[in-house]
């Protein structure tokens, strides 16, 4: 059964960085590539770890998802347990201010509360290098700006309480921090980086599944750049699949605004952006979330049969 | 009938509190959500049927994994009251086992159970067994001493001994540990839910969280709270008031 | 259908639909309206045997010797009465013959057999009663056969008969909450009955009744005991009740518990409580027990003033 | 001494069956971690007195919400016990409010106390109180109704009732609901670290999670397990020890 | 120090250290050994008064009618002695004038007050005794005074006073559990006498004591009574014992329990059980009992064949 697999269980979550499976969950545009004889089993998951943990535990074979939980699965695995096979997202996260907070200036940051969802995260790392280069410190490192890690509603609510005065928020929060919690975009993160562009979202594979099975990974990726191709050139067709698919998965759509306005923030690729994840990583080492040792992230991409494909359809290759 | 009255007079006050907290828009709506507003979430959750399957599907594996941690329960706690050697080892470990959040055994769920129904049902009974063991081990070992010794004198022995005496004699116990056991079984499924995305209720509050969805966590909640007061009036209620009446115990004075 | 026993006494026991085959050797008279009772012909194997006996209690720290060295032979069929004040270690003493307790030195058989644990040879009617609150009436007297595993027939057909023997039928499918005092221990002295034992040990089984009823009970007690040949073990403080009933009476010492004396009740049974020679054994004991703790008394009196 | 050998016996073997299996390497280390793994993460912790202080935080908020929920949840159980309209409003709600998941309680926390010690201790009373009140409640009314007529008998009323009578008579009842309720109050805790970072055990275990860091996971739950181990056996252990030996209860048989 | 009762029983009251001022009107003589004790002069005032007492109890769905029509008028200082077969109500009865229970209807007064609650000066001994099991024997018998807020050293004192009254000084660090029947039977005779209640309620407090102990308690129970012009309600199943004790005597019927006859003791204190008088009105009041308790046995035999 070398290279036919009967089933491939895939992992995603119902949010507008995921945009490739929500629009191919709801199209059926991956099963029409991988053929009759593979099954795919979507598993929807609430965040990065908790699908992490059924990569490792052999419970899915591949999954979109973040930069920072693919990078933690294989720091942990030593470079064991997962592959980074193409991007998905790139772009998607801002740095939101309260209106009345007074902050103009970067350096209006000094003394302040600035939340980024989650310890070690993307977009915790992103502030952290953020404020170093700005001269500022984390109370944690002797400095005078605390960084507090929230859940992105409590973001919500404490803003309105007047208790938070930025965030570091990824789409759809930063829109909704803007538009509901009295916020104001301070930075869009694509600001810092080269031709604007940074992961957020990927797509990562079981590295045993990927030796077992490459034919399967392959076809799945030729429908995924098939599909982000049709989804830049279809976007608001695409938006209002991605609306209903998350709708159905969990019982609310996005209003329309914030949708369009949270996709004005982002870019649908298939490029890894590779130079992107690994200054992100340098940043998350030196925020020291990735241990004592800078590790080796020589194999977390495995982007020949990515390559393969654009060659195929006369793309240009990624180094 | 009283009681009734009493009831509307309660719900009546608590309501009217939200409606004018709400009225008086102290907090904006997605933060302290409108009786309207929750009421909007449970009618469109109903009418689409994502309730009632919620419900169905929560209710299914509640049944299930509370069940399992019911009879496992028992029987773990009479095993650890009456042998020494259980007593002197896990004996000491079950308060802190219990003590364990949910979110402990979710690695080991899909470790071994993958991303299936029994990974779900391993959390809610690793979450509400020890409980239950807990409540049986109290009661036995609570229970006063004259009916275990009338038992065995009048013949009992083993199984029959615990099926017909001790079980019953440390009933009141029970009954008050399995009420627990139910909201540990509760919120341990709720966590379950959160391994993957798998319909239940625990799915829909997360969802309600993560969006901000203020309205749809208080109608979930709210559903959570009707479930479980039927499940105590139909199920503890009576028994405990079977129990009062068999025993002749001490009504509120 | 079982003759109303007030009626018609001593015609008919209210045994003998149950015990169609008389034990050997027992002799039944029939006297006019009250019947002469004679007791069985008692083995001089003894049924039950304690040798040595000692226990000690720990309370608070200190040691409290209950029972000091107890030597007591107890006859196949005898009618055995343990008297002794209050105290002293009667109830102490038939928990350890039924096997719920050990003793802290010495051994006890029960037909040559050390015991070890409880066994339906040997019911005690406990001084607390035990009664179980979970089950009504009837599945409290019922409960022991069911241990037996004796059929439902059999058993919803004894029940009935038991619980009339203690005038009780009426309230079988109450709880044990819903009952007076008295009515509890006769539900109690049902269920032992009803277990039907080799060895019957009853403490103070009559304390919670009135005189009538208690002489009534007493009348049945005695005829079961003679028709069926079991061994009793009756502890009481009433001397008068150990004299109508027993073929023997032994009187313990206050604490720790010996054996002061036995005596041999010599009297023709039927006896009555209110019978002169019954009386007259009894003051003969009573002024011996008088004696035992007017002693110890004054020892405590001594001791703590 | 034959309980110490028992559990030299029973520990040994928990951790030789973890180290062969560990050996055996039947799952990769990063899902199934070491005991030396685990050993090294304990170590690394202690070291840099992280685990110190997380004991330390964790531990005060445990003791002050626990300590609320335990003095709030008898009051509250004992009203609802006592009086009629409680008994027939809260009373019908309190199995079915403690089933609610402290996932429910964040947002009002938040709301209500921001980002301070006291939305987190409201997340422990929360999650621990009406556990307490339901043991409170079980055990007033499972109580055997001679201890309140011989205590009213004697001139007990009101507060002295309460406190000379009522509490003692249903004492094995409470201890009971009290480990309940202390398992229940961790869960809460662990929760409630989560709602922003603030140094607690819950905040050391939602890291280890995060960062998919299983002998981290297990480092802390050890640092759990002990925890209540130590109080168990303290606090709970004793008190049914002099409980048993007060009233006489059953021993093992 | 107070005297060993048992050596000088009458020479000193065993109260007189906490009683200074014995009561107007009371007489106290001594004769020799014996005391010769006359109550004190009996007020005509009811003290407590039953007026159309019923109650009844739902037992399984039916309706048992458990006391009827009860009229009753006891005295200020009246020692009233209540017997009737077991189950007739007489526990049903002590649980009422205690305020522990009400009435289906009727009115209970006391000192011309509806009883409503119950209050310290009415004090019941349980026949199931509901001694404290968390508490030893001496909190037990302090328990009351501490609810009076009686300083700890008067508790202290009183608390040893009553515990060797009762023989048990030597336990009052023991658990209720530690205690044989007929000691914790003691234990509450004392709690309920340390309380100093105007009227005492006594619901078969010697049932599980020997003999001697019995004889003591009575004296002392009687010395106390005399002493302190207490009003006392006293059941028993021993009619002995109630005419030994009791002014008067109220002999209620079976099932409905209703005063079936009411015997005026005149014999002269201190009365002996074992007393030719004593033992002739008993045998008056028994004749009747059994009469009654017949009456109803029959018709249960009818009933339930
Ligand atoms: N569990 C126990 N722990 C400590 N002492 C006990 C225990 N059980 C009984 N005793 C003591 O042993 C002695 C004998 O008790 P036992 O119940 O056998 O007396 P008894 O003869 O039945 O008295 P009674 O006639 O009052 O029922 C008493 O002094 C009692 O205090
Ligand atoms: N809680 C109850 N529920 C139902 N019936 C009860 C209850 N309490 C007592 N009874 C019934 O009331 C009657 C009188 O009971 P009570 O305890 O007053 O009798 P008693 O005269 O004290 O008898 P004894 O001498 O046996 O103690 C009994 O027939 C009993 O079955
Ligand atoms: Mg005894
Ligand atoms: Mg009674």
């Amino acid at each position: 059964a070398q290279g036919n697999a009967e089933v491939i269980r895939v992992g995603a979550y119902p949010n507008i960085t995921h945009s490739q499976p929500m629009v191919g969950k709801a199209t059926g545009w991956f099963e029409k590539a991988v053929g009759q004889n593979v099954k795919i089993e979507w598993k929807t998951f609430n965040a990065g770890p908790a699908a992490i943990e059924a990569l490792f535990a052999g419970a899915i074979d591949m999954t979109y998802i973040g930069p920072n939980p693919a990078i933690q699965g294989y720091v942990r695995s030593n470079g064991e347990a997962l592959r980074i096979v193409a991007g998905a997202t790139s772009g998607g996260a801002s740095l939101v201010v309260r209106n009345d907070s007074g902050i103009q200036k970067p350096e209006d940051f000094h003394g302040r509360k600035v939340a980024s969802p989650q310890q070690g995260n993307t977009q915790d790392v992103a502030l952290r290098a953020w404020l170093l280069a700005h001269g500022m410190k984390t109370i944690d490192k002797g400095g005078d700006v605390q960084v507090m890690p929230l859940a992105n509603p409590d973001q919500l609510t404490l803003f309105l309480k007047k208790e938070l005065d930025a965030a570091w928020a990824p789409e759809p929060w930063a829109t909704r921090l803007i538009k509901e919690g009295n916020g104001r975009l301070f930075l869009d993160e694509r600001d810092l980086w080269p031709q604007g562009q940074f992961i957020t979202c990927h797509l990562v594979v079981s590295a045993k599944f990927l030796r077992d099975h490459p034919e399967v990974v392959k076809n799945w990726i030729r429908a995924h750049v098939e599909l982000t191709d049709w989804i830049n050139s279809h976007l608001p067709e695409a938006k209002r699949i991605l609306n209903q698919q998350i709708q159905r998965e969990t019982g609310k759509a996005l209003p329309a605004a914030e949708l369009d306005e949270a996709f004005t923030h982002l870019q649908v690729t298939y490029d890894p952006l590779r130079a992107s994840l690994l200054t992100a990583a340098k940043a998350s080492f030196d925020a020291g979330f990735l241990g004592r040792k800078m590790p080796d992230l020589s194999s977390l991409y495995d982007i020949t049969l990515l390559n393969q494909i654009l060659v195929e359809k006369g793309k240009k290759a990624i180094q | 009938m009283r009681r009734i009255g009493r009831q509307v007079i309660f719900y009546g006050i608590l309501f009217g509190l939200w409606f004018v907290l709400a009225k008086l828009k102290i907090w904006p709506p997605y933060i302290f959500p409108t009786p309207w507003g929750v009421a909007e979430s449970l009618g469109a959750g109903f009418q689409d049927h994502s309730f009632w399957i919620a419900i169905g599907v929560s209710m299914k594996r509640m049944l299930l994994g509370y069940g399992i941690s019911v009879m496992l329960g028992m029987v773990l706690g009479l095993a650890v009251a009456s042998n020494k050697f259980l007593e002197d080892t896990i004996g000491g470990l079950l308060v802190s086992l219990q003590s364990l959040p949910s979110i402990c055994w979710l690695p080991l769920a899909v470790l071994w159970f993958g991303l299936t129904e029994k990974a779900i049902l391993f959390v809610v009974v690793m979450g509400s067994l020890l409980s239950v063991t807990i409540a049986m081990e109290d009661g036995r070992k609570q229970m006063p001493k004259i009916y275990g010794m009338a038992g065995r004198n009048l013949g009992a022995r083993g199984f029959k001994l615990f099926w017909y005496v001790l079980l019953p004699a440390s009933l009141p116990f029970i009954v008050s540990g399995l009420k627990q056991g139910w909201a540990f079984a509760w919120r341990s499924l709720i966590s379950g839910e959160m391994i993957f995305v798998s319909l239940g209720l625990g799915q829909l509050l997360m969802m309600g969280r993560d969006l901000n969805d203020m309205s749809q966590v208080i109608a979930v909640m709210i559903l959570i709270i009707a479930i479980g007061y039927i499940v105590d009036g139909l199920v503890f209620k009576t028994v405990e008031r079977r129990l009062q009446n068999k025993w002749g115990l001490a009504p509120a004075t | 259908m079982t003759p109303n026993p007030l009626k018609k006494p001593a015609s008919q026991s209210a045994f003998s639909d149950h015990r169609s085959t008389a034990r050997a050797g027992m002799v039944f008279w029939k006297t006019g309206a009250a019947p002469a009772l004679v007791p069985l012909r008692i083995s001089e194997k003894p049924k039950v045997a304690l040798q040595g006996i000692s226990v000690t209690y720990g309370v608070n720290g200190s040691r409290l010797l209950a029972l000091d060295n107890i030597e007591l032979k107890v006859r196949a069929g005898e009618f055995l009465c343990i008297v002794g004040p209050s105290g002293c270690g009667k109830s102490t003493l038939l928990h350890l013959i039924a096997g719920l307790q050990k003793p802290t030195s010495g051994q006890i058989l029960v037909d040559g057999q050390g015991v070890e644990a409880p066994g339906t040879d040997r019911i005690l009617i406990f001084q607390e009663l035990g009664l179980f609150p979970w089950l009504t009436v009837a599945e409290n007297v019922e409960f022991g056969m069911k241990m037996k595993n004796i059929s439902k027939a059999e058993r919803e057909e004894k029940t009935h008969h038991y619980l009339r023997l203690v005038h009780l039928a009426q309230f079988k499918d109450s709880y044990t909450h819903q009952l007076s005092g008295g009515m509890r221990q006769r539900v109690a002295l049902a269920r032992a009955l009803a277990t039907e034992p080799d060895v019957l040990l009853m403490d103070e089984p009559f304390a919670a009744l009135d005189a009538q009823t208690r002489d009534l009970l007493h009348d049945e007690l005695e005829r079961i005991w003679a028709e069926t040949g079991r061994t009793i073990i009756f502890v009481t403080h009433n001397v008068r009740e150990a004299v109508r009933l027993g073929d023997r009476v032994v009187l313990l010492t206050f604490r720790p518990g010996r054996v002061k004396r036995e005596f041999e009740v010599e009297l023709p049974r039927p006896r009555h409580l209110e019978e002169v020679d019954v009386a007259r054994t009894a003051r003969a004991i009573l002024e011996d027990l008088r004696e035992e703790i007017n002693k110890s008394l004054e020892a405590e009196y001594e001791a703590h003033r």
